[in-house]
């Protein structure tokens, strides 16, 4: 089978200076992860928190450095381990594409890192904090930079154990614990399609390196030899970024993995975790032929809408903006699955910034939750608070003006209000949606109507919580007036937590990308930033739709929520639908894990019976033996015994007449010798 | 020395029995430095065999593959009619065998070091585990089989008795049930060494008879055997060599296992019924379904560095013997059974982690990953690629490394409190932060985690047998999908253990006395951390170990492919 | 009767009587010294048999090292008076020297030895010493190694054990 | 010469003393003197004979019991010694330990 297919030898290709200073970049974060993890508490928590994000302030200066200088494609490539003859290289590509990936990967977690100084200052287990992350980054950077699908591969599963340590890192609630298991889970339930795609690219191909594996694809599908190789493996692929991307239906671990850090929840929804996914979909859409990707648009929509459904009837404040991340992660596939990359990736940079923007502002507006209970804390009343819970909040607008700004700013972005960043990218994608319902036809005007529904809806949930959290009163108070003078002590965040808001809410506005306001396709970006990117048609109707939808869904939620009370918001079965992740979890527990809880239990009957059966036939050499020993010793041993006995009882008659005496045993032996004399006697 | 360092690296231990007897008194603690002094130089001499290996293109089962071989008659005994058996002491170290030597003396000095508490009539225990030191190497060495066989037999008795009597609580069922177990598998490894003795001569040796006879060869000895001139001859040479034995000429054409025999056994010819003895006895020892029932048990009652040793070690006996003697020696029947040699892999594999999500020991449950871990060497073996066959060798190597490193930590959380089960621990991290930090790095490893040693293995294995399903249709493809589940269900049992024990609030159960949770003490740390870097290093740079024994093991697939 | 004769018969009474007062007497003190007398009596004997060497290791062997050993082991085993003492069993004594001398006796009667002529008669005027000396350090040496080797193990054993209870004694002490 | 059947009838008397020494005394010593008495009557039957031997094998031979004698006497007090230490007696009618319990 695999005869049909060309062989193409994989060279080896030595690093260029640029691809070294890649390399160094990449191995800022390891070493940092190294230093910080093995040196633990004995260096002091700020020099922990500043080398660290001094590492990565570094790290984004020279990528910077390195997406300006780079021109067309770098490639390297070395051995890493061979067997006798076969060889397993490892290679890394630098290109547009994965340059600025980088800069947007660390320029994110430089503004983490910055924001989590401040922020992780006043909790607990602080020293492990800063290596996790380092950890994160740098595996991000190997999936961004490696071209090869197995260490590739390395990277995607280092990400989940990074995630696994970060989300779980209060380890003493029992709910990030539940979370950090469940979202490795998740995430290794798909990465065995990717495991899977390995091998059967490795089985047919030979190889694992994605530019010679572009090659040989384009190969197959130009003979129209065994097509269904790129189609299973493509299959494979988009199944493992289901799990790391947050598709339908794997994507409930995502609004579980807010049990982490709000920072890292930053991070794992802007630059690292779920950008992996659609990444690694970008980097190898040469294998996604045939159906596939009508597939991957499909589940991308679902998963688009649902998710936008679940955000509207969230209260948790940091779940709304799972959910929103879960439904933009949609929109990106559903790019994907049109073939528009250059859309998918444009929305994935502008998400990556205003996402994290949001996250970090509501993490700041938490903060300062937390500070309340904290304060109660002090003045030895305790309650437990649900700091998340948008319910409680209200009218922090006054209080925290340049966080409601970045919110704002970035709110709008989202949205995909005209002027900012979101809303070219999300016209790129409802433009590319169009052409293709266009094209094809039938069922894919659905998926245009379900994507411009999804924009009325994502307007409408953040909205929502924009009006809860900032606008009206301070709701806390109608469930106990006690915390009047804790808000009354709120203020402004920090420096250091505001600078990143800043920061990431300019990058909100269109001009980083585009200097046409409405559209991208003219901007640098689209034009540059790729290498492959087909050209799309401008429709001038789409952002005037798109934006039609925006206002009124702003306009029903404004209405909605300006005079009701939140508590009131509640509509039983719907709610219950959603807070139960549409059944999601509860089929897959009925589905998988409660089968294999029977299976396990099943197995273990089996050994138990596999042991019975041992003992059985133990029990049998047992009953043969004792049958054996009962002839032993009444038939064979009787007769030795009765020899022995009779002889024992001369001997014992004879000894009767000792006393333990010497001289009594000379008087025997005198009397034997007398014996003996007499016996001489009678002869001669 | 150098042309005996074989000798010397597997006898090195009987200096340390010696040694022992001249120690007088009770204290055990001058007994514990001879095992770890003696280990320690094992291990400096295997890292010198190991750097001074080169690996070349080489010929699998033949002397010239051989570095540092080692050859002397060491007895011949005239049996009449049925010829002379000669027995040779044979020595030699290729690919597999220089792994399988390395891991050995890392996982022996690291049982020595965990062996540091035993006070119990120390002096007999050292002088057993110094026992095991010699034979488990030795092993490993033998090229003649019967010298194998001894080596084999002879790891039996201190097991047994470091089982017996240093175990747990039911340590005389265990032992007794490792014994008969193992026995069973010896016996039928015995049968199939015996049949192979009278069915085969060795033209080599004969040669050395007939010497003064100028001009004749080799090919003059086949030949005669071949025509039946010199068969019932009383001076024809048996031996168990087998590097003769992998040669099919020297099999006689009409002796049991030649190829001209047409006698069958339940419609089954002999060579495949010795194929199949062959393959139980060493899946006994592997162990695989539905012949591991004797590994939990063992592993639960036996002392900590027993336990590591055994499934350090001892598993990969198995392994070793299917790669070394079955399929070489039996490679038709071997591709032949391969449908359900991958079936019993697959078994294997998923069978033994759905009784690991069950239990509540967390020894057991170890016990029963080691099993599971140990089905993707058959697994590998089933495909009979190079890539698999690769990974299998890598999978029992690393697996060496990271069972010992998972048992001696389940020792140390015994050693202070006596406890072993699951739910009775909750929330250990905040109570003792650097074991949690070593057991989350064991566990990841053993749910092969990338950039630990286990992930290269498996990765190897899983891509050689989809390659092999592909290419030569070994197995059905769905057995490597099939088997990637194992990957969940082992992350699925270790990531719910460290939910349950290490994460959430502290708590014990009652019964356990908290002032006794004591976190690791320098030395612990020392053995621990380096065990887990040495994951992590072959975990990294795998190349350390697979360019070594990289064209050995091509060497093997394509001995393997031609003689199939 | 030749005077020689009479020297015999002197000799023998003198050693029978006094074995005789060993059999009888109630303190072991003039056992021993009996013990003594006899033992001169048997090396007067043989020199009176021509083995003049041999009466002299008696002499030596005997008298001078295992009578001071009994000695010994009567000075040590001193309690008080009352175990110098034993109750006496004149009759069962007597009866019992009758019976067996007159069984030996008895037997002796029947018995009739065919002495072999001498060749030569070993004990010259020099006595047999110096012959004696020659063969058996020449010809018979084996024997006398093993005897020296044996003898010289006994003693350490002997000593052994004794001085280890000894050493007991004096700690319980 | 004196003839051999005189030395006999000494020694047969002399033997006959020792045994009943050995018979009827109770203090462990008595019987080692009986023991030497007995040694003393062989050895007077050996050197008797001996002197018909050119070879003297006889008196080599009494030569080996008397050593032998002096070195069971030896080991015979130590055993004495040790019996006291231990029992507090050297009366063989309370040394009865050998008996069957």
């Amino acid at each position: 089978m695999s005869g049909l297919i060309p062989h193409i030898e994989v060279p080896l290709i030595p690093a260029d200076s640029i691809s070294m200073l890649a390399l160094t970049i990449f191995f800022m974060p390891i070493i940092t992860f190294i230093l910080l993890f093995f040196t633990g508490k004995h260096i002091l928590a700020s020099i922990r928190s500043w080398l660290a994000t001094g590492v990565m302030g570094v790290m984004f200066v020279l990528s910077v450095y390195l997406h300006i200088s780079i021109k067309g494609e770098h490639l390297s490539r070395w051995i890493w381990f061979e067997i006798g003859t076969i060889k397993f290289t490892t290679s890394m590509l630098l290109n547009n594409y994965s340059t600025t990936m980088m800069v947007i990967a660390t320029f994110v977690s430089f503004m983490v890192h910055l924001y989590s100084v401040q922020y992780m200052k006043e909790r607990r287990n602080h020293s492990k904090y800063f290596p996790y992350l380092a950890l994160f980054v740098s595996s991000m950077l190997g999936i961004i930079l490696s071209d090869n699908l197995l260490i590739t591969f390395i990277f995607w599963e280092l990400v989940g154990l990074a995630s696994f340590l970060l989300i779980g890192f209060w380890y003493e609630k029992d709910t990030s614990a539940a979370a950090a298991k469940k979202a490795f889970l998740y995430n290794k339930f798909a990465d065995l399609a990717f495991v899977i795609a390995i091998m059967i690219l490795y089985a047919m191909y030979g190889t694992t390196e994605i530019s010679i594996l572009k090659e040989l694809v384009n190969l197959s599908v130009t003979y129209q030899a065994v097509l269904a190789v790129p189609i299973f493996a493509g299959l494979a692929i988009w199944f493992a970024t289901v799990g790391k991307s947050a598709q339908f239906p794997l994507y409930v671990w995502l609004p579980d993995a807010m049990a982490g850090p709000t920072p890292v929840s930053a991070l794992l929804h802007a630059a690292t975790m779920v950008a992996a996914g659609v990444f690694l979909l970008l980097k190898t859409s040469f294998l996604l032929i045939d159906w596939v990707p009508n597939l991957i648009t499909i589940f991308g929509c679902v998963t688009a809408l649902l998710a936008a459904l679940q955000a509207i009837r969230t209260f948790d404040s940091k779940k709304v903006l799972a959910f929103s991340t879960v439904s933009q992660l949609g929109y990106m596939m559903m790019a994907v699955g049109v073939g528009a990359d250059d859309a998918a990736f444009f929305h994935l940079a502008t998400h990556a910034f205003f996402k994290a923007c949001l996250f970090l502002s509501v993490g700041a507006v938490i903060h300062a939750m937390h500070h309340m209970q904290s304060h109660q804390f002090d003045h030895g009343q305790y309650k437990e608070l649900d700091a998340l819970d948008m319910r409680l909040m209200g009218g922090f607008r006054k209080k925290m003006p340049i966080t409601f700004a970045a919110y704002s700013v970035s709110y709008a972005a989202l949205i995909g209000l005209p002027f900012f960043s979101g809303f070219l990218s999300k016209d790129a994608i409802l433009g590319a949606l169009y052409d293709r319902a266009v094209v094809s036809g039938s069922w894919s005007w659905l998926i245009v109507a379900v994507a411009f529904t999804t924009v009325g809806l994502t307007a409408f949930y953040m909205t929502r919580q924009m009006i809860l959290i900032f606008f009206g009163e301070f709701r806390l108070l109608k469930t106990d007036a006690s915390y009047k003078k804790y808000f009354d002590h709120i203020v402004e965040s920090e420096w250091l937590i505001n600078i990143p808001l800043i920061l990431l809410g300019a990058m909100s506005f269109w001009f980083f990308f585009s200097l046409n306001p409405l559209h991208a396709q003219t901007g640098w970006w689209m034009k540059d930033a790729f290498v492959s990117g087909t050209h799309h048609e401008f429709h001038i109707f789409i952002p005037i739709v798109a934006s039609l939808f925006t206002l009124g869904a702003i306009a029903i939620a404004v209405q909605k929520y300006k005079t009701i009370d939140a508590f009131v918001d509640t509509r039983l079965t719907l709610t219950r639908v959603f807070a139960n992740n549409y059944f999601i979890e509860k089929g897959i527990t009925f589905l998988f894990v409660q089968p294999v809880f029977m299976i396990s239990n099943m197995c273990m009957a089996t050994d138990d019976f596999i042991n019975r059966a041992i003992h059985a036939k133990a029990y049998f050499f047992i009953v043969v033996a004792q049958l054996a020993d009962v002839f032993d010793r009444w038939v064979i041993d009787g007769l030795v015994h009765f020899v022995a006995g009779f002889i024992r009882y001369i001997g014992s008659f004879f000894r009767s007449y000792l006393k333990g005496n010497i001289q009594g045993y000379f008087y025997f032996t005198l009397i034997a010798f007398a014996l003996m004399l007499l016996w001489l006697g009678w002869y001669l | 020395m150098a042309t005996h360092i074989l000798s010397i690296l597997i006898f090195l231990p009987l200096l340390g029995v010696l040694g022992l007897l001249f120690i007088q008194g009770d204290d055990h603690r001058s007994y514990r430095w001879v095992s770890v002094l003696v280990t320690a130089l094992q291990l400096a001499l295997s890292i010198y065999l190991f750097t001074a290996f080169k690996p070349e293109y080489f010929q699998f089962h033949s002397y010239d593959s051989l570095v540092y071989m080692e050859k002397a008659n060491w007895f011949q005994l005239s049996l009449g009619n049925l010829g002379i058996l000669s027995v040779n002491y044979f020595l030699g170290i290729d690919g597999l065998s220089l792994s399988m030597i390395l891991l050995s003396a890392i996982v022996l000095f690291a049982g020595a070091c965990a062996s540091w508490n035993i006070t119990k009539q120390a002096k007999g225990y050292h002088a057993l585990y110094l026992l095991l030191c010699i034979s488990i190497p030795g092993c490993f060495l033998a090229l003649d089989l019967f010298l194998f066989f001894l080596f084999f037999e002879f790891m039996l008795l201190p097991m047994f008795f470091l089982i017996g009597i240093w175990g747990g609580v039911r340590r005389e069922y265990a032992s007794i049930k490792f014994f008969l177990y193992t026995l069973l598998g010896s016996i039928l490894i015995l049968i199939v060494f015996i049949v192979l003795f009278i069915s085969t001569y060795n033209p080599a040796e004969m040669m050395e008879y007939v010497s003064s006879n100028a001009g004749v060869t080799i090919q003059h000895i086949q030949e005669g055997i071949h025509s039946g001139e010199l068969i019932n001859n009383p001076s024809i040479i048996h031996s168990l060599d087998l590097i003769q034995l992998s040669n099919p000429v020297n099999y006689f054409p009409n002796g049991l296992l030649g190829e001209h025999n047409t006698l069958t056994v339940f419609g089954y010819s002999i060579r495949t019924w010795c194929f199949i003895a062959l393959l139980v006895g060493f899946l006994i020892k592997l162990p695989a379904f539905p012949f591991h029932t004797w590994l939990p048990d063992a592993h639960v009652e036996a002392p900590t560095a027993v336990s590591v040793v055994l499934a350090g070690i001892l598993l990969k006996i198995g392994g070793y013997g299917l790669i070394r003697i079955a399929w070489p020696l039996f490679p038709q029947e071997a591709g032949d059974a391969s449908w359900w040699i991958g079936l019993i892999g697959v078994t294997t594999i998923l069978y033994a982690a759905f009784v690991a999500l069950i239990q509540t020991d967390l020894k057991k449950m170890i016990a029963y990953s080691s099993v599971s871990h140990m089905g993707f060497v058959v697994l590998g073996l089933a495909a009979a690629k190079t890539e698999g066959i690769t990974g299998a060798v890598y999978q029992m190597f690393s697996h060496g490394l990271i069972s010992a490193l998972l048992f001696l930590l389940v020792g140390v959380l015994y050693d202070r409190t006596h406890d072993r089960m699951i739910p009775n621990y909750r929330g250990l991290i905040s109570k003792m932060p650097a074991y949690s930090v070593i057991v989350t790095i064991a566990f990841f490893a053993s749910l092969g985690l990338p950039g630990m040693s286990g992930f290269i293995a498996e990765i190897l294995i899983f891509i050689g047998a989809f390659k092999g399903a592909i290419d030569t249709a070994a197995i059905p493809v769905w057995m490597p999908l099939v088997a990637t589940l194992g990957l969940l269900l082992s992350a699925s049992y270790y990531l719910w253990t460290l939910q349950r024990m290490f994460f959430g609030k502290f708590s014990t159960h009652m019964s356990i006395d908290r002032n006794t949770l004591k976190d690791l003490t320098v030395s612990e740390k020392a053995l621990l951390y380096s065990l887990s870097g040495l994951i992590i290093l072959f975990g990294l740079f795998p190349a350390i170990l697979l360019n070594k024994i990289g064209p050995s093991m091509e060497a093997w697939t394509s001995f393997f492919i031609n003689m199939k | 009767m030749k005077l020689i004769e009479v020297v015999f018969l002197f000799f023998s009474i003198q050693l029978l009587s006094s074995a005789l007062v060993i059999l009888f007497t109630r303190n072991v003190v003039y056992a021993a010294i009996a013990l003594m007398s006899t033992l001169l009596g048997v090396a007067a004997l043989f020199v009176l048999a021509g083995s003049d060497l041999l009466a002299v290791v008696q002499l030596v062997v005997y008298v001078g090292g295992v009578l001071i050993l009994l000695l010994f082991g009567v000075l040590y085993t001193y309690r008080d008076p009352e175990s110098y003492f034993e109750k006496k069993h004149v009759l069962l004594s007597i009866v019992t020297v009758v019976v067996i001398a007159a069984g030996l006796l008895f037997l002796l009667s029947d018995l009739s030895f065919n002495y072999p002529t001498l060749s030569k008669v070993p004990s010259d005027k020099a006595g047999i010493t110096r012959a004696a000396g020659q063969y058996w350090i020449t010809s018979k040496i084996l024997i006398f190694e093993v005897v020296a080797v044996f003898l010289l193990v006994v003693l350490v054993g002997a000593g052994w054990i004794a001085s280890k209870v000894l050493d007991k004694s004096k700690t319980e002490a | 010469m004196i003839p051999v059947d005189y030395y006999i009838i000494v020694s047969i008397l002399l033997f006959s003393i020792g045994s009943a020494i050995v018979f009827t005394r109770r203090n462990i010593l008595y019987v080692l003197m009986g023991i030497e008495l007995i040694f003393n009557a062989a050895n007077i039957n050996l050197v008797a004979f001996g002197q018909l031997d050119p070879d003297l094998n006889g008196q080599l031979f009494s030569m080996l019991i008397i050593t032998v004698a002096a070195a069971e006497s030896v080991v015979a007090l130590a055993i004495v010694i040790v019996l006291f230490k231990k029992l507090n007696t050297i009366d063989l009618n309370e040394i009865t330990h050998l008996k069957e319990k």
